[in-house]
């Protein structure tokens, strides 16, 4: 080792920690969660073992046998002397014989029953509920509802219960709430309707979006390429700002203009148009808006780097043109346009990738509505996987989605390494030791 | 040998103290909570202060603080920092929230049954409606206290409603004849298109739905004979039939030019303001309405100028209904049992009959309990006591099953295409269909 | 013929700027007055807007000034990390010989153009394994974290055009690569380095998903989320108040905007961020 | 200090740049790498201050190995084309910044900055940054940091490429009078002959990665040793005859000289004509051909003439002729001076 290598080495290693921690890991993650069926429901850290009375119903199918079911299925409270010698232990042998002599033998089926029963001791009554309880659990004979942290606890238990020696396997594997590998979120997004329509959502909107930015990037830094500096400025700042802004309040802004009794609405009422939501009225409507707003941020990339290149330009070019006799138009489209084929290719490339991954101002803006219309790609893994209505969050689902969007991004940027000339941009350090 | 000796002193020290305080945090969160709501919170500082005064008297010194929020991005922000925060293991202590996620969050071991650490038959839980208690239990266990009850009647506007020609005497009859299926969601929507047509009302305006996803959609799937559980197994059940009637009825609406096509989405305050001004004839929403209503809208006439019933049947082979959507106070599971007791017990002091009603009258939700609807602050609130008597006994409530979010998701996703003109109603109903069977399998009965 | 010309491209301009235009006079005016019912021409001047800023405008909803706060530590604290980060690793990419460089010059490309927002799921378990969920710090670390790509691709642009020379001249001077780095090489980019710092700044305090899915709680909420659910608050409904919140949260970054113009249209240009 | 390169390979990726170079300078000499660019005088001189890895082997100063000695290590000072002042620093601190680095006390670093200063005469501009500076006070600042610690070997990397004509013409006496009253040894890496010639000792003539001749200036303009070296010495430039040996040089079929003496060569061989060698003011065997150009120079003209084999000899010929353009001329060749080369480009 080398000191530059270890200066080398070092300098890197806090960047090299951060991305570790919060790129590559999460992306180790997502390509586990992929595959798995991880949703609210079975926990994102591993399960615990339970049986309950709703699970009784698929236990058959799984091939647990009826007497197995049978014996879960019993009674969950039993006096009966074991559970009396227990209860005698912890709560005093008197308690106990006055219990035998009111329930000895009786069964309950929930613990409230057996609560009940407990309050009726009289000579020596259990008056806190805190006593009732956990005196009540004593005689709990089922395992139903009861949740055992680990798998040995679980077998443990069933074994106890006696639960045939064959039918624990497929017992423990039910039991487990956890969640488990499976290909299944991928047969899924393959089966889904609603796949194919998110897809083609995100094409939809990256080709729109992609096409507003570039051209729209295109004609702002043309226009105020030609225009004296001061209201070049002016025109570049009004533009520039939907980028600066934050995306809460400029999402805001345009909901205030397109809402019902917004601006839009305003306007047109004195020429006897209804009012309308006229973001979310149709899906066209919202997708028009949709592209402007994401485009309104986007266009301003393309018009500082186009704006940029285009000043590399040597004048002198121009003034070849303008005394060849072309006009604005033959000018740009002779000379300027030419020479900006590489950062228009640039522009297309990296936002394309961009816009493929984003989702922040559609989910301010329609949260993919109206019906889901403009719901793209990466919104429904967010959707899916940390928010919907019902509350159950799909991670696993989600974490497939995504896994799309991280193969298409790694594809496409190295496409982009090749494309754009990697190796030039290593060249080497020139001091070497 | 210092440091023993000081681990000595200090463990002398602390046998010593007489009392042994006990200072104990209560984080409370409600979700879909409003301003009016304030009482789901306050009432856990209420109960604090009470238990604090109990341990006093014990002669233990218990210092309880609460720490409430409310101000969450929707409910979809709620649901999601509550599981984040409790796969994170930081979850708040008490959660307020639909009664719909005990399943998922029982099934994931976030929350523990407040049966294990309250006494069900004592006060005042023993007090509480049978029925509402039952909506907070899944598998066989009480996981859940209803913290309020109430329901979604269907709303028409009096003045609108007596130009379509009907009198003072039709108006009264009117829960009754829609309880008994005389006049069901067909006729609403003949109505709503005659009050369009003679302009009583704006194009758009005559069917005036909720705009976005909720309990009430499911509704209007009962009203046409939908059933939301087959009772044998306890599973899911799609009846395709009921879901395409229901999605055709939404499509006729908005054919008619009684409904907006783009009705979907639009702001939750202008929506107010209009139906309580009267602008749509006939709408649909929730006994907390009434607050909005007769407070922020400034309808100062609600009883002379808005008529409730329930949700008119659709079709024969559908009812009239209502769903009562009860939000539970749950307890998430923690370390410290402690701390769980604490919250179980705070639970239960705030489900005092006084308590409760608060909330009730302040955030015009139904009383949970047979002695809060004797109380007088609720007996003398004439629209408590009305909406009771119509409403909830007719109501019910929406099944605590681990996939029922992805179901009504589905079910709304699916309106919501069949609405806008996206899809037919059947393509709707056939792509809601084809998603519930993949995602949802064999807890699923397509009927 | 090119007066006349520039005369049609600046109405052209305007013209489709407009709708910009209108909702930033709006978005300003709309903050101090109060607009004819169902209308939106103002119709009185008032600052009732503002109360926010000395009440309470919801007994739920934590102080205005605690929010701000809040959003100014995460948007500082990201950008001296980004920007800590970035120094000691751009350098070490663009002027230190060392094994693997290629590889991570090359997995630096290709995380600057990454879905990092879909990995969000999984961010959430790590963080919730280092025990900051729910905590400004981690919404911090993360932000931080998804912005160094791109600090990184920045300052490595700006160490690169530092003439090898003055490098070598200091080695030959005697001076180790960390003095030279030090002493003579971060003067250089000095420059680069307050614009980053500017960049990083702006972009931890616009931040929206990582806060609101992350630090869901009370004590870590920044201004996007609070603005957001009041918003979101159906039972309030007042795009006053909402413009007059949105204008007190945007205010910083038009003053930053006004007095980094031009280094901030630099690192814009120079590096990429769709 | 004596540098003695030995057997230098230096390679870049897969491409060997140069191989197996030899180079000694003597102890207090100032010699000049000569090349057009990329012929790896500048590779050489990198290696030489440790910025490049030497490939393969050896370097030594005096009797000490540094071939494996980083750049920080070597007692070495470099003056970059650019000069590379610190942008940040003041001019005493630029100059000051080699003995920073050692730790040396503030005192003593003032002490010696002053001294430097005054060496290269810009005492007065101590305070100064380097934007502040015209081009040849950059260059000295640069003279004074590559100095200041009292390196043993000076490195000059294209000193004077970036100055203007008449200040490189000072720079040129002021960096030689510098290397002499400091005795230090230098290397000047240039691919400007005028300045290789009057600036140093020796010149090492470099060609893709190799040395094609070694040696002091006038010898190696009056014997060079390849075509090459005479075509990259003399301005303005040499002019090369093809022409045939067989007892007598054969010029095309009208000209004809005679072979000079101790020349033994047979076939087809390069004729090196230098332009001061030819013309109507020398004596000895005459060349016709007709003049094709005149190039007024001022004191003389250049003037080409073109044979009738269709070669070109340009010679120089003092102002006042009235020589015409297409005139048929008969001229003199010096044949003692002129040089001949076989088809390789080797001296004969």
């Amino acid at each position: 080792m080398t000191r530059q290598t270890l200066l080398g080495l070092g300098f890197l290693s806090p960047a090299l920690l951060a991305v570790m921690m919060f790129f590559l890991l999460p992306v180790v993650l997502t390509v586990v969660f992929a595959f798995t069926n991880m949703s609210t429901s079975t926990g994102i850290l591993g399960g615990e073992y339970q049986i309950s009375e709703s699970d009784l119903r698929r236990l058959p199918a799984v091939g647990v046998g009826e007497d197995a079911v049978a014996l879960l299925a019993g009674a969950g409270y039993a006096v009966q002397p074991e559970t009396l010698a227990l209860f005698a232990a912890e709560f005093g042998e008197d308690r106990a014989a006055e219990l035998d002599k009111l329930h000895g033998g009786a069964k309950f089926d929930d613990q409230r029953a057996m609560e009940r029963a407990l309050k009726e001791l009289r000579r020596n009554p259990l008056r806190k509920v805190r006593d009732r309880k956990t005196a009540a659990d004593l005689f709990r004979v089922s395992i139903l509802g009861q949740r055992f942290a680990t798998r040995d606890d679980f077998a443990l238990a069933i074994t106890d219960l006696g639960v045939p020696e064959r039918d624990r396997l497929a017992l423990t594997e039910a039991a487990y709430t956890g969640w488990t590998f499976t290909t299944q979120n991928f047969e899924l997004l393959w089966e889904l309707p609603a796949t194919w329509r998110y897809a083609l959502n995100s094409v939809i909107y990256v080709v729109l979006t992609l096409g507003f930015n570039v051209g729209f990037g295109l004609f702002l830094a043309l226009s105020t390429f030609y225009l004296p500096s001061r209201t070049a400025q002016t025109f570049r700042a009004i533009w520039f700002l939907p980028r600066i802004l934050p995306p809460v309040l400029y999402v805001l802004m345009w909901q205030w203009l397109t809402w019902d009794q917004g601006f839009i609405s305003a306007m047109l009422r004195p020429f006897g148009i209804e009012p309308i939501n006229w973001m979310r009225h149709t899906a066209t409507h919202a997708w028009t808006f949709i592209v402007l707003i994401n485009g309104c941020v986007g266009a301003s990339l393309g018009m500082i780097l186009f704006s940029s290149s285009l000043r590399a330009i040597p004048e002198t070019q121009l003034f070849a043109a303008q005394v060849d006799g072309a006009n604005r138009w033959q000018q740009v489209r002779h000379v300027l346009l030419p020479q900006m084929r590489w950062p228009i290719l640039f522009i297309t490339s990296y936002q394309t990738l961009s816009l493929l991954t984003s989702f922040e101002y559609i989910l301010l803006a329609t949260d993919g509505g109206p019906g889901r219309q403009t719901e793209v790609w990466a919104l429904a893994a967010y959707h899916t996987a940390l928010s919907n209505y019902g509350g159950n969050l799909e991670y696993g689902l989600g974490a497939a989605y995504a896994l799309a969007l991280v193969i298409i991004g790694i594809l496409l940027s190295a496409l982009y390494l090749r494309f754009f000339k990697f190796s030039e941009l290593v060249a080497k350090p020139r001091i070497e030791q | 040998m210092k440091k023993m000796t000081s681990a000595l002193a200090l463990i002398a020290a602390t046998a010593a103290a007489p009392v042994l305080a006990e200072d104990i945090t209560i984080t409370v969160w409600a979700g879909g909570s409003n301003d009016s709501d304030h009482y789901r919170i306050d009432n856990i500082r209420i109960a604090a202060d009470m238990l604090s005064r109990e341990a006093a008297i014990r002669g233990e010194e218990l210092n309880i603080t609460v720490e409430g929020k409310r101000d969450f991005d929707g409910w979809d922000g709620f649901k999601q920092a509550v599981t984040l925060g409790a796969e994170a293991g930081n979850a708040p202590n008490i959660v307020v929230t639909s009664h719909l996620d005990i399943a998922p969050w029982a099934s994931a071991g976030y929350i523990v049954p407040v049966e294990d650490y309250v006494d069900l038959d004592a006060w005042p839980l023993n007090n509480i409606y049978g029925n509402l208690m039952e909506i907070a239990t899944f598998d066989g266990m009480q996981w859940g206290v209803p913290q309020d009850a109430e329901s979604r009647p269907f709303f028409y506007w009096k003045e609108t409603f007596a130009a379509l020609g009907y009198s003072e005497a039709d108006m009264d009859a009117m829960s009754a004849r829609v309880e008994a299926g005389e006049y069901t969601l067909r006729d609403m929507l003949a109505d709503a298109k005659k009050a369009v047509d003679m302009g009583l009302v704006e194009k758009g305006y005559g069917f005036y739905p909720r705009v976005s996803n909720g309990p009430d959609y499911a509704q209007f799937y009962q009203s046409f004979g939908g059933e939301l559980t087959d009772t044998e197994t306890g599973k899911l059940l799609f009846d395709r039939t009921a879901m395409t009637e229901m999605y055709q009825f939404f499509v006729d609406a908005v054919d008619a030019g009684v409904t907006r096509r783009n009705h979907i989405g639009t702001e939750w305050d202008q929506w107010y303001s209009e139906v309580a001004n009267g602008k749509a004839a006939f709408w649909h929403g929730g006994t907390w309405h009434y607050g909005r209503y007769t407070g922020k809208e400034g309808n100062e006439d609600f009883f002379g100028t808005v008529g409730f019933t329930l949700i008119p049947a659709g079709n024969d082979a559908g009812r009239a209904n209502t769903v009562t959507h009860p939000l539970v106070y749950l307890l998430t599971d923690q370390k410290d049992d402690r701390v769980e007791e604490i919250a179980a017990q705070l639970v239960a002091i705030a489900s005092e009959p006084r308590l409760n009603a608060l909330h009730a009258i302040k955030s015009s939700h139904l009383a949970i309990g047979k002695a809060e609807a004797g109380l007088d602050l609720y007996s003398g609130d004439r629209w408590a006591a009305e909406a009771t008597e119509v409403l909830l006994p007719h109501a019910n409530a929406q099944p605590n099953h681990p996939s029922y979010g992805a179901f009504s998701e589905a079910m709304f996703k699916g309106l919501e295409a069949a609405w806008t003109g996206v899809q037919t109603p059947e393509e709707a109903v056939a792509e809601v269909e084809a998603q519930l069977t993949a995602t949802l399998g064999d807890e699923l009965i397509v009927r | 013929m090119n007066t006349k010309g520039n005369w049609m491209l600046i109405l052209a301009l305007s013209l489709i700027s407009a709708p910009l235009v209108i909702m930033y006079g709006f978005q300003l005016i709309d903050s101090v007055s109060r607009p004819a019912p169902g209308g939106i021409i103002p119709q009185e001047w008032e600052l009732t807007n503002w109360r926010f800023l000395w009440t309470s405008i919801d007994s739920a909803r934590p102080s205005i000034w605690r929010v701000t706060f809040n959003t100014f530590v995460f948007a500082s604290a990201t950008a001296l990390l980004v920007c800590a980060f970035s120094i000691t690793a751009a350098y070490a990419l663009s002027r230190l010989n060392f094994p693997a460089r290629r590889f991570f010059l090359a997995g630096l490309i290709m995380l600057h153009a990454f879905p990092t927002i879909t990995l969000i799921i999984a961010i959430f378990i790590v963080l919730q394994f280092l025990g900051l969920y729910d905590s400004l710090m981690g919404v911090i670390l993360v932000k931080a974290a998804l912005e160094l790509p791109f600090g990184i691709w920045i300052m490595k642009g700006f160490y690169d055009s530092v003439p090898w020379e003055i490098e070598m001249a200091g080695v030959q001077d005697g001076a180790s690569r960390f003095r030279v780095w030090r002493e003579l090489i971060l003067p250089q980019v000095k420059p680069g380095l307050s614009a980053l710092l500017i960049f990083s700044f702006l972009a931890g305090w616009s931040e929206f998903i990582l806060p609101l899915v992350l630090a869901p709680g009370a004590d870590a909420q920044v201004l996007a989320t609070y603005m957001n659910a009041v918003i979101a608050d159906d039972t309030r409904p007042d795009y006053g108040l909402f413009k007059a919140i949105g204008m007190f949260y945007a205010l910083p970054v038009i003053a930053v905007y006004l007095l980094f113009q031009k280094r901030l249209m630099n690192i814009y240009g120079g590096g990429t961020k769709g | 200090m004596r540098i003695e390169l030995q057997n230098f390979t230096k390679r870049f990726g897969d491409t060997t740049v140069i191989e197996d170079m030899s180079l000694s300078v003597a102890s207090g000499e100032m010699i000049a790498l000569l090349g057009p660019s990329g012929c790896g005088k500048s590779t050489t001189l990198f290696a030489i201050s440790g910025i490049h890895r030497i490939d393969g082997g050896t370097l030594h100063f005096g009797d000490r190995d540094v071939t494996r000695l980083p750049p920080q290590d070597r007692p070495v000072g470099v003056v970059f084309q650019n000069y590379a002042l610190y942008p940040h620093m003041s001019v005493a601190d630029n100059i000051g910044f080699p003995l920073r680095v050692q730790n040396l006390k503030p005192a003593e670093i003032k002490r010696r900055v002053g001294e430097m200063a005054e060496l290269v005469q810009i005492g007065n501009l101590l305070a100064r940054k380097p934007q502040q500076l015209s081009g040849g006070q950059q260059q000295r600042v640069a003279l004074a940091r590559a100095l200041v610690r009292k390196p043993d070997v000076l490195l000059l990397d294209e000193p004077l490429a970036n100055l203007d004509a008449k200040l490189r013409l000072e720079m040129r006496s002021e960096i030689r009078r510098l290397q002499r009253e400091t005795g230090i040894t230098a290397i000047l890496v240039t691919h400007d002959q005028i300045e290789a010639m009057s600036m140093c000792d020796r010149i090492a003539l470099m060609k893709d990665g190799r040395i094609e001749q070694i040696s002091t200036p006038g010898d190696m303009y009056e014997r060079p040793a390849s075509r090459y070296v005479a075509g990259f010495l003399g301005n303005p430039p040499i002019s090369f005859l093809r022409a045939e040996a067989k007892g007598q040089l054969t010029i095309g079929a009208d000209n004809a000289l005679p072979l000079p003496h101790g020349t033994a060569a047979r076939g087809p061989i390069t004729l090196g004509v230098r332009p001061e060698h030819f013309g109507p003011q020398h004596r000895g065997p005459s060349i016709a051909g007709q003049v094709s150009f005149i190039e007024p120079q001022g004191r003389e003209d250049l003037i080409d003439v073109t044979l009738p084999c269709d070669q070109r000899l340009r010679a120089i010929v003092p102002a006042g002729h009235d020589i015409a353009l297409g005139q048929p001329v008969t001229w003199q060749v010096d044949l003692s001076r002129v040089h001949l080369f076989d088809a390789e480009g080797a001296r004969l």
